[in-house]
């Protein structure tokens, strides 16, 4: 796929080659995301935790972005987001079997706690939250070298719960940051539904409490998204503050393969919003524009299965670090 | 007697707690329908309902902090942090709050609440699911810390710190939920805070552990125990404040110590058990204190030879024992 | 002074003798803690933190409550409250001095660190914000057992920056629980002004977050502030959720006995605040009404100077605990 | 050179170390037109202005945060906490987040920042304005702690930890802010990270100190010398890591050894030092190992009769020294 230039326009007024850059980036997140289901089914690797169904929101965002030249704190479900900013499907197959070359942590910590500074993808913890309070200090940074840089923090519905959110929206508000805030609303906290978590019907709602702007958005619907990101951005990079963006969508699979959501959700549930599929959605859309046919989709498909088998096979032979490199780094020299 | 593993023996003890006890409620992430992430209150929302099983908000300061204030109006809140890594957005609350209203208080009021958290590595967890926490509140004056290893003891324990009137931090290790079996009375029974426990006993040294660990120390003691060396392992169980006296006495007939954790060796409890010993048994000392521990690093790594590297295990434990009995 | 009976009736149908109590409390706790500053000046204590300015609010508060009944976490500056609420001038004073006698903590914590369990008044601590996070608890239990009990917390504006504010607000509004949110706005943390604490013009525009009930008021004016809180109160017993309400006040005096504010704000702006007191603007309601003349103020006064001696004379001559109590109460009995 | 108290050596450092580095900047409470409640940033605000010297709003976590994000950013800041009993709201962004990130991205990104906290009792500050944190700290690998007890150290490693490309958590100990002055040079020079210092040579036992007890410990070395004692004081200066090899060579030497702080005894730091002695010096060791420090209780009271209970003091410790001379 040829590269695009920021800044683009609006959805609108989109390129058909950048549309179907777009419905690529969704494609082959998906397709390696399921490859990495079945490797765990089949007993291959221990743990994998999924962007499933939230590529719509994510590959919204990512379009909006100066790709590594604007700052990303990503969250675990963001396989589609981190793809598309410049991580590899070899470097995420890598980090899933925890072998030596992933360039998110070498094998130290668990997949999809992404990493990738060249494109200033910013090293992640578990506990989450913690990158919410982040951002805006990078925000700050921006701002005192004069830079027109924007910093991106993704994070689900949940965590907004937490005290990162509320100090880290409080700071962004405050000093008037480039900092957008994107929820990824999946409408669970593993089993917890949203109205366990909060008292208020929108995530967005949550920024009145900061004078803060809050968009809610349909988040299996990408191009709408990429609007209200691409506004989001637009006024970071204007020095005319944060934006809480909220993507509202859904996780059609388990929280990670630890967890089994027929304990807390009815099938039914998970069925009807299947439906609702952002890469479904989207590729109807290019069907009717005429911007895709079967063939065509066939050819993409198996362009992609190249690269995700590439990728299984590459991170399945890559070796494993060596026991002893456990006790670095930690710490640089001393001056 | 049933036999029982340590997941079963933490989710009876719950039930038959909070049916014995009206004030007993239980609060954290996914405990409710979901029944808790590891299953140690699976059915209790059915038995309880949602006043008494409170999913909480994804927020741990605020798990501890309404467990808090819910001690204060008379109940006897049981908070589960899902993973122990995800403690420290509660420092403040333990540390600063919980454990101190008593003393601040001078006794007008307190603080009686049970705050589980699985711990521990070996499940590939990596660094944010896997960490030993113990060390940080086993500093801290007012809080009880305790973390068994059997379900005899997991049983025993929690019951007792759910009928004692100050914080408790009961750490399960998370490896051994499934992996540890073993006979558990039927009957009512405590097993006291402040008691360790000398689970073998031997001549020429003695192993100092507690979790997870002391199920590889035992192992490594019948490993060496074949070769002539007689050891006696000590399951401290509770890990504030320590058992001094069976930690002294145990020294005083062997002469030798090793103590083993799977946190990271400085500032570990491996220090203060080393410490109280040289002080006040150093006459009976005929060795180094040697501690074995895991690496100061940063965490446990996901990655399996790094994460075997990291964990302390029989074979590596054996080895030391070798080492200091030979001395 | 006579007792009063809860409920009380508004503002307007409030009867004389409760007026007259009202202002007795609130110039009791004025004259006590302008007591304390001399003393502190005199160096005859360490540290004093005060109310002075603030209460209009608290006396407010204080008479919207069943007294032993509902449960107060109070704050540094509660001094009229906790006064109002059934602490004694000599409680306070015994305090400022860390005698043994002090019913808050035996001379363990520093001045002002209120706690008496006969009045249902929490034990705090010096960390601000922790007691956000523990009410909600508090108000929980309270409806655990079916009582209609209500929970008040106080707090400062600054504090509402902490993560246990977010927390605290979170699960009182999921739940719906009876505790009332008291911000006391002095509109300073400190040395520092509400523009770099919030970006919001008001503490109550944070409410709509949690999609709970905001209710900003004058807190000079004490009768406003009753009927706030009493409204707050009433909606609390009757199960239909917390509110936050927001005092907006000053503070005349600089924070703490430490501080000098005279490095951050102007006298005159302190001396167009002073004109705004609280307590005056209440004496005029009251000469207006005719409840007050010169004669009864000075009966007034005059009880409570020798209030206040006794207080002062009672705490000076107490005695210090022994060197060894500091040992203990770190635990109760084992099972 | 010029005589300078802690807190104006601090002060200056900073002042000399942001005209130096553009890339420093300070955040914390009250750290503007107030010039920090403990006036270590007095002036700055005005040379500086209000993009390097920030009003945190008050909230811990987030001053930490913000700092990290800053440090990812390319800025070196200093987080100001204004009381280190403050500390705990941020103790999740410390311990999980700023000690981990080189660890955790494999050294592609680093968090260099310096995190000050005034710290320690005797100031009538009670329970929460008194606390000895170190030893929760001194158990974090990826994190450096410093607490210097002279103007120069203060000097020398502050200016070292600014220099740093990890991050660092810098005590003061407030009581020595005005009390303690000394010499400081007014050239640039460094003290390095991870080196204790022998301020006292002596041959019959070691006392290993820092902060404001090291004073008290070279007043007592002063009294016992008198009687006939010859003590050996080392100031680790760093508490983590531990600077082993002076802490061996002085026990080698004098074959006895008391720790001595002020924050609780039970998994202080005299903890790890007794430990680290009693594996690895064990030879030399004549006397057990003994360690003095402020009682198992939460935390120091306000009263001044109870304050002075609760913190050693030169009295007290000697008499510890000739407790453990007689020996
Ligand atoms: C501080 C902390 N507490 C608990 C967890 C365990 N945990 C991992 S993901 C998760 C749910 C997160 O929900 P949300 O923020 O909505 O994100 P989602 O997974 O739905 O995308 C929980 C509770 C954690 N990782 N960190
Ligand atoms: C967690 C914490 N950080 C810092 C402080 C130091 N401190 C004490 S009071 C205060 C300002 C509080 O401001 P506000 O909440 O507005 O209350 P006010 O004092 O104005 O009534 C600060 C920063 C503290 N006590 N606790
Ligand atoms: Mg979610
Ligand atoms: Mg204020």
């Amino acid at each position: 796929m040829t590269a695009y230039q920021q800044p683009l326009p609006p959805a609108a007024e989109l390129e058909d080659s950048v549309l179907l850059q777009m419905y690529y980036q969704m494609l082959r997140a998906r397709r390696l995301d399921e490859r990495m289901w079945v490797l765990h089914r089949q007993g291959k690797v221990a743990f994998h935790i999924s962007g499933i169904g939230q590529e719509g929101t994510q590959i919204g965002a990512a379009f909006a972005l100066r790709k590594g030249y604007d700052w990303v704190y990503p969250y675990y479900r963001d396989i589609s987001l981190v793809l598309t900013l410049g991580m590899t499907p070899r470097m995420l197959m890598l980090g899933l079997f925890g072998k030596k070359e992933a360039v998110s942590s070498g094998g130290r910590q668990m997949p999809e706690h992404f990493s990738y500074r060249p494109s200033k993808l910013v090293t992640i913890s578990s506990p989450v939250g913690t990158q919410i309070a982040q951002a805006p200090g990078t925000a700050f940074a921006s701002k005192i070298k004069g830079s027109d840089e924007v910093t991106v923090v993704c994070f689900g519905e949940g965590t907004t719960s937490q005290g990162d959110f509320h100090e880290g929206l409080n700071w962004a508000s405050i000093h008037k940051l480039p900092v957008i805030f994107l929820c990824q609303n999946n409408q669970y906290a593993i089993s917890e539904p949203m109205s366990v978590e909060m008292a208020v019907k929108s995530v967005a709602d949550r920024a009145k409490g900061y004078n803060m702007v809050g968009v809610k958005v349909d988040g299996n619907d990408v191009l709408a998204v990429y609007d209200v990101m691409r506004e989001a951005v637009a006024r970071a990079r204007k020095g005319e503050g944060p934006t809480l963006v909220e993507g509202f969508t859904y996780r059609p699979v388990p929280h990670s393969s630890d967890d089994d959501d027929r304990t807390y959700r009815s099938r039914e549930e998970v069925e009807s919003w299947k439906k609702k599929d952002p890469i479904l959605r989207f590729e109807k859309l290019l069907y009717e524009r005429k911007l895709l046919d079967d063939a065509k989709k066939t050819e993409i498909e198996a362009g992609i299965m190249d690269e995700v088998n590439d990728a299984t096979d590459y991170a399945m032979r890559a070796p494993y670090p060596a026991a002893e490199e456990c006790l670095y780094p930690v710490y640089g020299p001393l001056p | 007697m049933t036999v029982k593993s340590i997941i079963e023996a933490i989710h009876d003890t719950i039930l038959e707690e909070m049916r014995r006890d009206p004030t007993i409620i239980i609060t954290g992430e996914d405990i409710g329908k979901r029944g808790g992430v590891f299953r140690a209150t699976q059915g209790l929302y059915d038995e309880f309902g949602p006043m008494r099983v409170i999913d909480s908000p994804l927020s741990e300061l605020s798990i501890i902090g309404t467990g808090i204030g819910m001690a204060i109006n008379g109940l006897h809140p049981i908070c589960e942090i899902q993973f122990a890594d995800f403690i420290f957005p509660a420092f403040n609350q333990i540390v600063n709050e919980a454990a101190r209203i008593r003393y601040r208080s001078n006794g007008a009021y307190t603080c009686p609440m049970v705050i589980r958290a699985p711990y521990g590595g070996g499940i590939g967890g990596g660094l944010y699911h896997s960490q030993s926490v113990e060390a940080y509140f086993a500093h801290v004056p007012g809080l009880y810390v305790l973390a068994p290893s059997t379900p005899y003891d997991a049983k025993g324990l929690l019951r007792t710190a759910l009928r004692t009137p100050d914080p408790v931090l009961f750490l399960e290790h998370k490896k051994t939920y499934r992996l540890v079996k073993g006979e558990v009375p039927d009957e009512d029974y405590l097993v006291p805070i402040g008691k360790a426990n000398v689970v073998r006993a031997g001549d020429d040294l003695t192993v100092i552990s507690y979790g997870l660990m002391l199920h590889e120390t035992l192992k490594a003691a019948e490993i060496v125990g074949r070769e002539g060396i007689s050891v006696e392992v000590i399951d401290l169980r509770t890990l504030h404040p320590l058992d001094k006296e069976t930690i002294l006495a145990s020294v005083a007939k062997t002469s030798k110590v090793l103590t083993v954790h799977e946190d990271n060796l400085t500032g570990g409890l491996g220090a203060e058990i080393s410490a109280i010993i040289a002080s006040e048994g150093f006459e009976d000392l005929d060795a180094p204190i040697r501690r074995y521990a895991g690496p100061d690093i940063p965490g446990v790594p996901f990655s399996p030879p790094m994460q075997d590297f990291f964990m302390p295990n029989a074979a590596k434990i054996a080895n030391q024992i070798r080492d200091l009995a030979a001395y």
